[in-house]
């Protein structure tokens, strides 16, 4: 054991914290063995909650994070905790419920409406709406259309708080016979089991779900790897990553869309910064 | 219930014969003692007569009829009407009030009050109710363990040394207790124990257990008053010493207090001897003859047992020798208490353990 | 969590914990001692060769048993309980039933474990004197389990422990639904995925003192129970 | 060690006193036994001096040392210079051998087979060094817990009723083995026992213990041959029977076999009685007297202790009476084994438990 | 998971799953017996009123850390272990060793607790039985273990089983890391997570066969160990 640790404790190895939708889907699992044959150090990935992830980014146990939560990243970066934050891809969410569609929303473009219908039709009873209530990414988004609508369903018999991960809810949506909203790559991956679902929404800019990188301040946390750091998320922007993240397909379907060279898209999906953040890292030099 | 038959039983432990093939009857209101060496397996028989082991073959008959041992239904009824008293006091964790109301509340008995208050007085223990049986002394415990046996009446009492840990007071108590519910009640008893007294007091017939065997089966009379005891029984006159080797070939075995006797074996350092009493001639006067050992004392008891009269001569007051002799020569040599004799016996007589 | 109800929000997460925990402890136990008891009381039966392999064998069955994941239990009686499962029709997922009926498959091995070891323990000599006082071989057990409380009730101390900080199981059979199946282990593990470590602490503290509570009583009989 | 000393000693359990007060000390190389109804307090007397209970209050010295029951390695090191052998066996869960090597082992010695071995022969044990210590016979296991005792030799040897459950061959042996070392190697003894021949055949002193008081203590002669006996010394003439009340306001108790008893009391129903040795007349001839009870009887056993005579009478050739009478009176009277008496005692000296 | 390496990848799981266990239940025997002993034995002794408070509040404090809910055991082993955290400088957090140290908390109140009443069990005679033959107090005590040894081996069971089926808490010191801190428990959840139902069974099943196995060597000790 005195060797692992010694080992562990080597510049050799870049610690990622992440949450558990980027690594459930297979998609680090898929690029890691390309970075890792590039520059032969290896990456420990630690998949658990964005908020966790970001906590444990802010103790100094990780060297850089990939998570999608803008207001999170914000009070990280904020805070001094974490630097050079920028977009890398998206993926999407959909709206997903009984095949019957008792709120009618299958087909709308526009989530918010979706969402309108189904507290409407809950009210009556007809419906079932489930939150994931864990105040993951997906939640925020949930809270953030509901907002709009000056809705906060609370301690409704139709809305179910359910605490729980994604496939989790998923599977009791589909027992419930009941509503939900999902990114598309776990719905893909439980497809199948969920024979009483549809995607009934999608392709609105509003369920677009934006992921970034931080790096931690190496100024704050001296004993971090931040060279291996910049060199992942610097691979992950470059041509390579991006284009090795369109490559990833899963069931068929592309999960993943790379963004950290469209500085528009980044832009509208909430990264003013992506521009000067981008050239940044285009500058540093790779360190072997 | 009350009369036992045991018909040719075996007991195996583990690949050991334990009992070999044991046959005898006991009558409805008889009391019969079991007596034996240690692990000549007494203790064995009682637990399979009260059901507790199986035999590995032969059978019991209780009322004339076969016990079915693989039958736990009439295991419970059976045992429900036999008593038993182990060896080694098992109580349970409860108050002493508590263990002798269990049998009863086994059966399904209400008003136990009365009954484990009378029969605790019995056993001379009132005032104990409240205690916690584990924090008795252990002749307390011992007459807890007979109360719990006694409260429930049993037509059938096995008694497994009941008396070994009392006090002289309490054991006449318990030996007054158990003879006068077989003589009053007619209840059968199968007692073990290694007093003799007690068991010339109590007994109506004895087996003499022995190796897993039954080697006598008789009353007190036949069997400890033939003229020729059985070996087996041989349990005076046992002494330990330092033994060496005399030129002549035999051994000098020095039990101390200046006592010396010479046997027959070759044997150095320490030894048990044992010289069996019918071998030990008596005389009022110095004997001169074949005999290697020959002592002078005192008589200091007189037992008569039938035609036999047993002597304890105390030599150089402090070793005790027991010699048996016929009632007729006793009488002819006018013997008593404080009386001077002299024994002797060939050193062939004396045998090492 | 609610700033407003949050006092409430917990006293209903707590008591919905006991209510599953303490429930399934007292089944598990009501099912568990009894086999526990046969089990532990079976060396003294049969010696055959046979019946020694085929008791040992049970035995790591059991004791196997107390080693099984949370999460696969918890998927197992998922797999009976959803719709399409062969106890679909109940309707039971995602109810505090459910969650009973998981931790309750956890918590026997457990009492049946302990249980068996400290019937075992008990001399022999025991359960033959309840036997040779007319007790019938169920009586006599009762006496053996009535000698053995201290390690009996250490089973059910320990099931209850196991039971009580429980997550994985429940999580899938109960979904963690608020206001109804939010236990305080479920809502640990959404504190700390969320980052709030301090939360998460703070209510496994009151895990903790609930349970030193219920802890005190169960061990004040278990001191009691010594034999001496 | 080999001399002990105990000073005012006191002991209490959960507010009870076990022990009030008890003096005395034992000289190196005494062999001291202690008597004593059940729950005297012998045991506990005994644990005390093995210091595995501490006293309320109290000294015992040994050697001329106060012993400081707090220090726990002052205890391991006298309590390794003293062997025990308690009233309840108890044996560890292994084999024979090794439960007689353990009290080596944990001294640290190494080569135990031998010790071992010897003193297993010893106790007549040859043979059972590989079986599991729980499955012996009472007697056996207890032997075993002897050679426990024994293996270390100790300077001062506990001893609580050591031959209880032993066979008679067996007991002498055991008996023989102590006084033999007691008496070759100055071991000091203390024992208990509930067996006065025992006492009379091994004992230097005794100690009789009573409700946690010493009450008498001497030799064997001193308190068994006095002319009146200690009362709580009542062990013989126990019976057991039926009393219902007479006109005349006494109690007559039926103790079977057609023997009535006449006392001064008044009870009904079960009751067990006691009649002191002491108030028994004893004559020749029919006697004429106040004396409430008269019986025939016939002497089977005749025992001299000192200036005193203890006869056994034979009531109805059941009943045993003891009766005891100096020795003066038992030479002019002319008595011997079998001879025709006739005993009386007044309804008075009759006593009920 | 992907084909090519499966066999082996579940190989290397598995064996790490026994290596962080094992250890942690050695490790946890090594410390919690003694101590469970030592708790035990204390009815013996201190007949006071207080001693006997402080006795039951201890045994208390004990059979309520059975209850330890493994999250929480991970987020304080965590907090320890973090960067900014008092052991941070020793580099032990997502570590192998990291995760042993979190199930060593867990499993320590455990055999502490079983072990406890096991040796409470045994008569006192035994113990007073070993000091008058000359045994040091920690000779009896080792004596009393070995005449205790049925419910202690119970206790290492059920301590192993606790261990080897506990995830919370390895997930947050362990970081679930492939290759490097992944066990099987904290497989299982993830294919639980995918929806990989069968593979998460099947790997369930690899455990508990695991599991039997050793469990089968420590039963027939432990029922060897049976008093007559
Ligand atoms: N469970 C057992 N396993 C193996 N051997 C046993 C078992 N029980 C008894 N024995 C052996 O069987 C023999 C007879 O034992 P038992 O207890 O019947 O003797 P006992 O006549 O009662 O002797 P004691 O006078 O010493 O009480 C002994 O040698 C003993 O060692
Ligand atoms: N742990 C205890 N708690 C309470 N009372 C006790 C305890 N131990 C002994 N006693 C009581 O103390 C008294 C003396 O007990 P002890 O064992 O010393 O008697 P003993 O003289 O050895 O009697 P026996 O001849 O029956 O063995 C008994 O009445 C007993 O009930
Ligand atoms: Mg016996
Ligand atoms: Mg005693």
């Amino acid at each position: 054991f005195a060797y692992e640790w010694h080992i562990c404790s080597q510049k050799s190895i870049i610690a990622l914290a992440t949450t558990t939708s980027t690594y459930d889907s297979g998609l680090l699992e898929y690029l890691m063995p390309y970075f890792q044959e590039k520059y032969g150090i290896a990456v420990h990935i630690i998949s658990v909650g964005t908020g966790q992830a970001i906590e444990i980014a802010r103790r100094g146990d990780v060297d850089l994070v990939l998570v999608h939560s803008t207001q999170l990243e914000l009070e990280f970066v904020n805070s001094g905790c974490g630097v050079h934050r920028i977009g890398v891809m998206y993926n999407d969410f959909v709206i997903i419920g009984p095949a019957n569609d008792p709120a009618g929303i299958s087909g709308l473009k526009n989530a918010t409406e979706a969402f309108r219908r189904i507290a409407e039709e809950g009210a009556k009873n007809n419906a079932k709406f489930i939150s994931r209530a864990d105040k993951s990414g997906t939640h925020m988004l949930e809270l953030s259309i509901w907002k709009k609508l000056n809705l906060r369903p609370l301690n409704k018999t139709w809305y179910v708080e359910a605490g729980s991960g994604m496939g989790a809810v998923l599977r009791m949506a589909n027992e419930m016979n009941a509503y939900t909203l999902t990114d598309r790559a776990t719905w893909l991956s439980f497809k199948n089991q969920l024979t009483n679902l549809r995607v009934l929404v999608e392709d609105d800019v509003v369920l677009l779900n934006p992921y970034a990188i931080i790096l931690v301040n190496p100024e704050k946390y001296p004993k971090r790897n931040y060279e291996g750091a910049l060199m992942l998320a610097k691979w992950m922007i470059s041509e390579e990553g991006q284009n090795l993240i369109a490559s990833f397909k899963k069931w068929g379907e592309t999960l993943f869309k790379p963004m950290a060279r469209n500085i528009e898209l980044a832009q509208l999906l909430g990264f003013p910064e992506q521009e000067k953040e981008l050239a940044w890292y285009d500058m540093q030099e790779p360190w072997v | 219930m009350s009369k036992v038959e045991v018909k040719s039983l075996f007991k195996e432990y583990s690949g050991r014969q334990v009992l070999k093939g044991i046959t005898f009857s006991v009558q409805k209101g008889e009391f019969f003692v079991l007596l034996g060496p240690n692990g000549s397996g007494k203790t064995t028989l009682l637990k399979i007569l009260d059901l507790l082991e199986e035999p590995t073959s032969g059978e019991v008959w209780l009322n004339g009829e076969p016990v079915d041992y693989s039958s736990s239904k009439e295991r419970v009824m059976l045992r429900r009407r036999i008593g038993m008293v182990f060896q080694q006091t098992v109580l349970f964790n409860m108050s002493v009030l508590d263990n002798v109301a269990y049998p009863l509340k086994v059966r399904g008995e209400r008003n136990f009050e009365q009954k484990v208050k009378s029969v605790l007085e019995l056993v001379q223990l009132k005032g104990f109710e409240r205690k916690n049986a584990l924090t008795l002394s252990g002749g307390e415990a011992q007459r807890v363990a007979i109360a719990q046996a006694l409260v429930t009446e049993p037509e059938l009492l096995l008694l497994d040394e009941p008396t070994a840990n009392l006090d002289p007071k309490n054991a006449s108590i318990v030996e007054e207790v158990i003879s006068h519910i077989n003589r009053e009640k007619e209840i059968t008893i199968i007692m073990t124990t290694h007093n003799v007294s007690q068991v010339e007091n109590l007994a109506d017939r004895v087996a003499i257990l022995d190796g897993g065997r039954m080697e006598l089966l008789g009353t007190f009379q036949e069997i400890f008053r033939s003229p020729s005891p059985n070996k087996n029984l041989a349990m005076d006159n046992i002494f330990h010493g330092v033994s060496r080797i005399t030129n002549e070939g035999t051994s000098i075995i020095d039990i101390g207090d200046g006592v010396h006797i010479e046997a027959a074996f070759k044997r150095v350092g320490n030894v048990t001897i044992h010289v069996p009493p019918e071998d030990i001639i008596l005389s009022k006067y110095p004997l001169i003859s074949s005999a290697r050992n020959t002592f002078e004392g005192t008589i200091t008891q007189i037992t008569d047992i039938g035609h036999i009269v047993r002597l304890r001569v105390k030599v150089m007051s402090i070793k005790d020798f027991i010699v048996q002799v016929t009632k007729r020569s006793f009488n002819e040599m006018q013997l008593n208490i404080g009386s001077k004799v002299y024994i002797a016996f060939k050193a062939s007589s004396v045998q090492a353990n | 969590m609610y700033e407003g109800i949050f006092w409430e929000e917990v006293l209903n997460i707590t008591l919905l914990s006991l209510k599953v925990s303490g429930l399934a402890t007292l089944i598990g136990a009501l099912i568990g001692i009894p086999i526990g008891t046969f089990l532990g009381l079976r060396r003294f039966k049969g010696k055959r060769t046979i019946m020694r392999f085929v008791d040992v064998i049970m035995k790591t069955i059991v004791n196997t048993f107390m080693g099984l994941p949370p999460v696969v239990v918890g998927l197992i009686v998922y797999l009976l309980l959803t719709a399409s499962g062969p106890l679909g029709w109940l309707g039971l997922l995602y109810t505090p039933m459910a969650m009973i009926m998981t931790q309750l498959i956890i918590v026997i091995p457990i009492i049946i474990g302990i249980t068996m070891s400290a019937v075992g323990s008990i001399e022999k000599s025991i359960r033959e004197k309840a036997l040779s006082l007319g007790a019938t071989e169920t009586q006599a057990a009762l006496l053996v389990l009535r000698e053995a409380r201290m390690g009996v009730l250490s089973s059910i101390i320990a099931a209850f422990g196991a039971a009580i900080s429980e997550v994985g199981g429940i999580m899938i059979t109960g979904g963690n639904i608020r206001w109804w199946t939010r236990t305080l282990t479920t809502a640990i593990v959404i504190e700390t995925e969320l980052g709030n470590f301090t939360m998460a602490l703070t209510l496994g503290a009151i895990l903790l003192t609930i349970a030193f509570i219920i802890n005190l009583a169960l061990t004040i009989i278990q001191v009691k129970g010594a034999r001496e």
